[in-house]
């Protein structure tokens, strides 16, 4: 991890206030690994905000990220202008562990825990290995990149009101998916507790969110208990991805 | 003599900058932004007698140039802290000063005292401003009597140069630090959080775990400053200011108040790099506001 | 009745926001930007016995999300106030708060009964807490006896409801609280400022003329929801609260942490359009939190 | 006063750390009068910042304002690019009382005090008056707006350091001007009572600064003195433009 400086090359509503950036940087693209993030600056704010890196290209030095407009910070993030520089630290944390032995793989992502797992994706599908996607969203108006993942393979959108894809959670399409060796998901809490919840026999990895101070494992801010004996992991740090069974959601 | 250097109480500091508690861990991830030798000292996080989770998150909000914390002094306890993080910093030649807190005069004693058997720990530095240390429901923060008090244990338990750090939420701040110089402190070190909360609109609840938090960041360095400028009028003993500091100038603003050295919190959060910048710009802003060295700096502010 | 009124002793507000004292004049200004009739109710500057010049020039300045200011209580006193400020502001159908200070019992006790011989005054705010407000070397702000002792006086002196003002400089707010609601005060009022300082690097001392000064603004934001929420669970007398409000979102927050209504200061400054913006954006950001009125909120952030 | 919105056209850096600005905005362009001044929210700041309205074109409905880096707010204006959007109170104050009878005007500049000089010189020429100035800098690179004054009539140069016209202060080169009615006179505190003390006898107008709250005459932070018993003014409002015998300097 460096603290870097990343020149905004383009920046897209793709969905109802969600955001995809094209970042310019050579090292943080050089580096990233699937579900690491990155810590931003943004201007006027006393703490940084993270952001998981949805896809990397190297030959252009460029790194995406998608964000949705949740409070100020990322409501300022998106007015930065193509050809702004952001400051970050990054590629922050530990990302996807992948495990050669799995060929058949499951992501579960819900609203804008979406992009990570697409970075996943190109990864896997790199490394041969067939994935399923099933991408859960409020609304018809939220939903992004179904097409991207549709070239990765079998893509399952479902959201809360079917006004697009089935109707429901993810939860429900689980069900009916035949067979996988490893899942990965990535949402909001109550979605990441019913899908370790319904999977807790299988093998998967979760990738988890909480405020944050220093992004770096320094302040003890993103801290997530591993037992009920006061031990713990730090989500920046030795997260934001763990094995499901590491963690107590 | 080097125009950075600072001496105090068991700490022979090559510049007046420091990271304060609780915002820079034990040293080990600021060490792969930077070599840690470039600080003037380094102030661990609480430690206390047994290891603690703290609080249960969110444990941090942002506010206007500032933030809310309310970590819960989570720590591995004080002999998991000798054991790997003093050693961790030993390869450093940079003082370090071990803040210790408890809950009883007694976790008190049994911290400070811990550290004595350690080298490697140039001084202590007396947590007594936590919202959550009381005793008989009477906070040693806010009380001079009982912050005398544990200031004469961890004395007597010690045999490190104690500072005792105060909390700004207090109606006498004044009182508060004399009362500790008379309990034998070695320096003060000020100031800790201002209390403070938020509340999440969506959720209608206050926004951290623990409802309260502490405030920290440039919002309060106005508080800082006149506390330590009414503070270095009645103590002697050396003072570390702390509370907002992210510039060379506020460092410069704080000698002038009364500090004899500083400390850098949240902004470490922001830019991790900004302890080794704020001393690399120290000797150049010293020169252009007429200073030739930090020592000549201090307390030059004080209206008398 | 309308989604914004609110019953308060004394006041009958169409809506729950009105300007701070000190931070509006006495209305004359701003009524040539909007129409006065809009607010919820003006509170007036600090009225004293005599008219006072305040303190020495420079008398603010900025700080990170906020300001200092060292005023002086400046006043033409408070049978001017009456002359010519009541007057003006009788053209208005908006309900008059008089804040009133003095350096001694006697001094509010004349101020208070001052105001019973006008109409179109509907309460008062008792200021005890402004730095120079002192009886025997005692502040009336941070101390519970003092404070109680000047509450009971201007009871008695005024027939006006009486609304207090606290200073958030204590360790210990609820005490302040209880003690004035014991002592028969209607209505809090709070916060006032934090008493901070500036130093200014270039002539190396205190910018403000008076050195310390009083922090407003978004900066403190936090240690008035904080106190709010403390005194709310310990009084029944409503609240009025204030500090760093900034938007109508600010607005929720602190009637969630139990304020029955509040004011605006620093923000004037800024944008003077402020509380007629804030009142106008009222009801849609009540419903967008799902609230369908102002006194529905009162409160609902307390976790109990 | 209004509160309005005014569109950066120009921003030059005409001396050194001193801006020269075109800002756009009818209504400010068609009602300011000589001395006004615009009260400046610059974004990130609490507090908004007066800066001098140095000369109007009421053709192309601009004011230009004059400033020099100072602190954090003048050094964020002087980032504005053009095209921003600037917003602020004005026109504010009462502006130079102008006084018919006077032909021959001497007008006494120091600094960052010279710009509302202009815009007066300006308007005093379209009124036929002699205008003489004296403008007194730091030194050599400081100095600005010499041709500017030099078209309204004959103008001397100071500098503190003899580095460009003469050496010294304003009030060495008082004294050899012959003849004058009245005089205006704005610059820093130091060199206003000079002026005002050498030209006691002599009508004259003073404009003076203060740090402002509001603005508009409401929080009282501006205060300055006419006398020992309490009398005082408001420079934001009752001023910034004062006769010399008004105020206790
Ligand atoms: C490892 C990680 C990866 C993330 N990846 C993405 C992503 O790819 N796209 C995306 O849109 N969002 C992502 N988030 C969530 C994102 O960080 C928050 O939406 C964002 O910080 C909100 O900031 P704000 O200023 O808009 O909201 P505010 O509520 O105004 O923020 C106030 C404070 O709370 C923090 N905060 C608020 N919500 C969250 C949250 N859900 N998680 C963490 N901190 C929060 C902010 O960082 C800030 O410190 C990620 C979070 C984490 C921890
Ligand atoms: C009526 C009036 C007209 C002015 N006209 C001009 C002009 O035309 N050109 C120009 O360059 N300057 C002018 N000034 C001075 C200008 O307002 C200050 O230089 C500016 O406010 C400094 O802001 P800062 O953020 O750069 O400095 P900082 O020191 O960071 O400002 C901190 C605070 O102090 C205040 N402050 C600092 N210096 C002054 C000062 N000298 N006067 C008033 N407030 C101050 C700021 O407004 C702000 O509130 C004028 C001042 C007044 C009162
Ligand atoms: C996340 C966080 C954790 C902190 N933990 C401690 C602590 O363990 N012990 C302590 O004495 N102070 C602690 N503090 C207080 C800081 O050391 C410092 O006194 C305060 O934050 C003011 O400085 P700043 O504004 O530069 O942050 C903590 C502050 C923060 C922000
Ligand atoms: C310039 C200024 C003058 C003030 N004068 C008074 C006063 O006369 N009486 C008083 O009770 N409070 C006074 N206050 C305090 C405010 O009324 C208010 O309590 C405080 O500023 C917090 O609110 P804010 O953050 O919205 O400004 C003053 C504040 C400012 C900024
Ligand atoms: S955010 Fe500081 S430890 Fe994770
Ligand atoms: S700045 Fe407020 S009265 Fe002049």
């Amino acid at each position: 991890m460096k603290k870097e400086e990343l020149i905004v090359k383009n920046s897209t509503e793709i969905a109802l206030e969600t955001y995809e950036m094209v970042l310019e940087n050579s090292f943080i693209s050089m580096t990233a690994k699937p579900g690491q993030f990155l810590h931003l600056l943004i201007h006027g704010h006393t703490l940084r905000r993270p952001i998981s890196i949805a896809s990397v290209d190297r030959d252009k030095n460029t790194v995406t990220i998608l964000f949705k407009i949740n409070g100020s910070g990322t409501k300022h993030l998106a007015d930065y202008q193509i050809g702004s520089v952001i400051n970050a630290l990054g590629p922050a944390g530990n990302g996807f562990t992948l495990e050669p032995e799995s060929s058949t793989i499951l992501l579960i992502g819900g609203g804008i825990g979406v992009p990570p797992l697409y970075n996943l994706g190109k990864k896997l599908v790199d490394n041969q290995k067939k994935i399923i996607s099933i991408l859960g969203f409020q609304t018809k108006d939220y939903v992004f990149y179904e097409q991207e993942f549709k070239q990765l393979g079998e893509t399952h959108i479902v959201t809360n009101d079917g006004s697009y894809g089935s109707q429901g959670f993810v939860t429900d399409v689980i069900g009916s998916i035949a067979d996988f060796d490893t899942y990965y998901s990535c949402g909001p809490l109550p979605m990441l507790r019913a899908v370790s919840k319904e999977l807790v026999h299988k093998n998967g990895y979760i990738s988890l969110e909480e405020r944050m101070g220093c992004g770096v494992g320094a302040c003890f801010a993103c801290v997530i208990p591993t037992d009920h004996n006061g031990g713990y992991r730090k989500i920046c740090k030795d997260g934001p991805v763990f094995h499901h069974q590491e963690v107590n959601l | 003599m080097n125009s950075l250097q600072v001496e105090l109480p068991g700490l022979n500091l090559k510049n007046p900058v420091m990271p304060a508690s609780g915002c820079f861990g034990f040293g080990r991830e600021y060490s792969e932004f930077y070599d840690l030798n470039k600080l003037g000292a380094i102030i661990m996080k609480a430690a206390t007698g047994e290891a603690r989770f703290g609080n249960h998150t969110p444990r941090v909000a942002e506010t206007a140039s500032g933030m809310l914390n309310a970590i819960g002094l989570q720590n591995p306890g004080v002999e998991s802290i000798i054991e790997h993080e003093v050693s961790f910093l030993r390869d450093y030649q940079t003082p370090v000063i071990a803040n210790i807190a408890g809950s009883s005069l007694e976790e008190y004693e049994h911290v400070a005292h811990s550290f004595n058997e350690t080298d490697h720990v140039a001084a202590l530095e007396l947590n007594i401003s936590c919202p959550n240390v009381k005793e008989g429901g009477i906070q040693f923060g806010t009380d001079p009597v009982m912050a005398a008090r544990v200031t004469d244990r961890v004395k007597q338990a010690s045999n490190l140069p104690v500072y005792v750090k105060l909390s700004p939420n207090v109606s006498d701040i004044t009182a508060m630090a004399k009362a500790v110089e008379s309990a034998g402190a070695d320096g003060l070190s000020m100031i800790n959080t201002l209390t403070g909360m938020q509340i999440h609109l969506p959720s209608r609840k206050p926004l951290l775990a623990n409802k309260t938090g502490g405030l920290s960041g440039p919002a309060i360095k106005p508080v800082a400053i006149r506390m330590i400028y009414e503070v270095r009028q009645h103590v002697s003993i050396p003072i570390i200011g702390m509370g907002g500091i992210t510039t060379a100038e506020d460092v410069l603003e704080f000698l002038l108040a009364g500090a004899n050295a500083v400390a850098i919190g949240t902004a470490n959060f922001q830019n991790p790099f900004v302890c080794p910048e704020i001393i690399d710009a120290l000797p150049e802003t010293l020169k252009r506001y007429g200073f030739s060295s930090v020592q000549e700096v201090v307390g030059k502010g004080i209206l008398t």
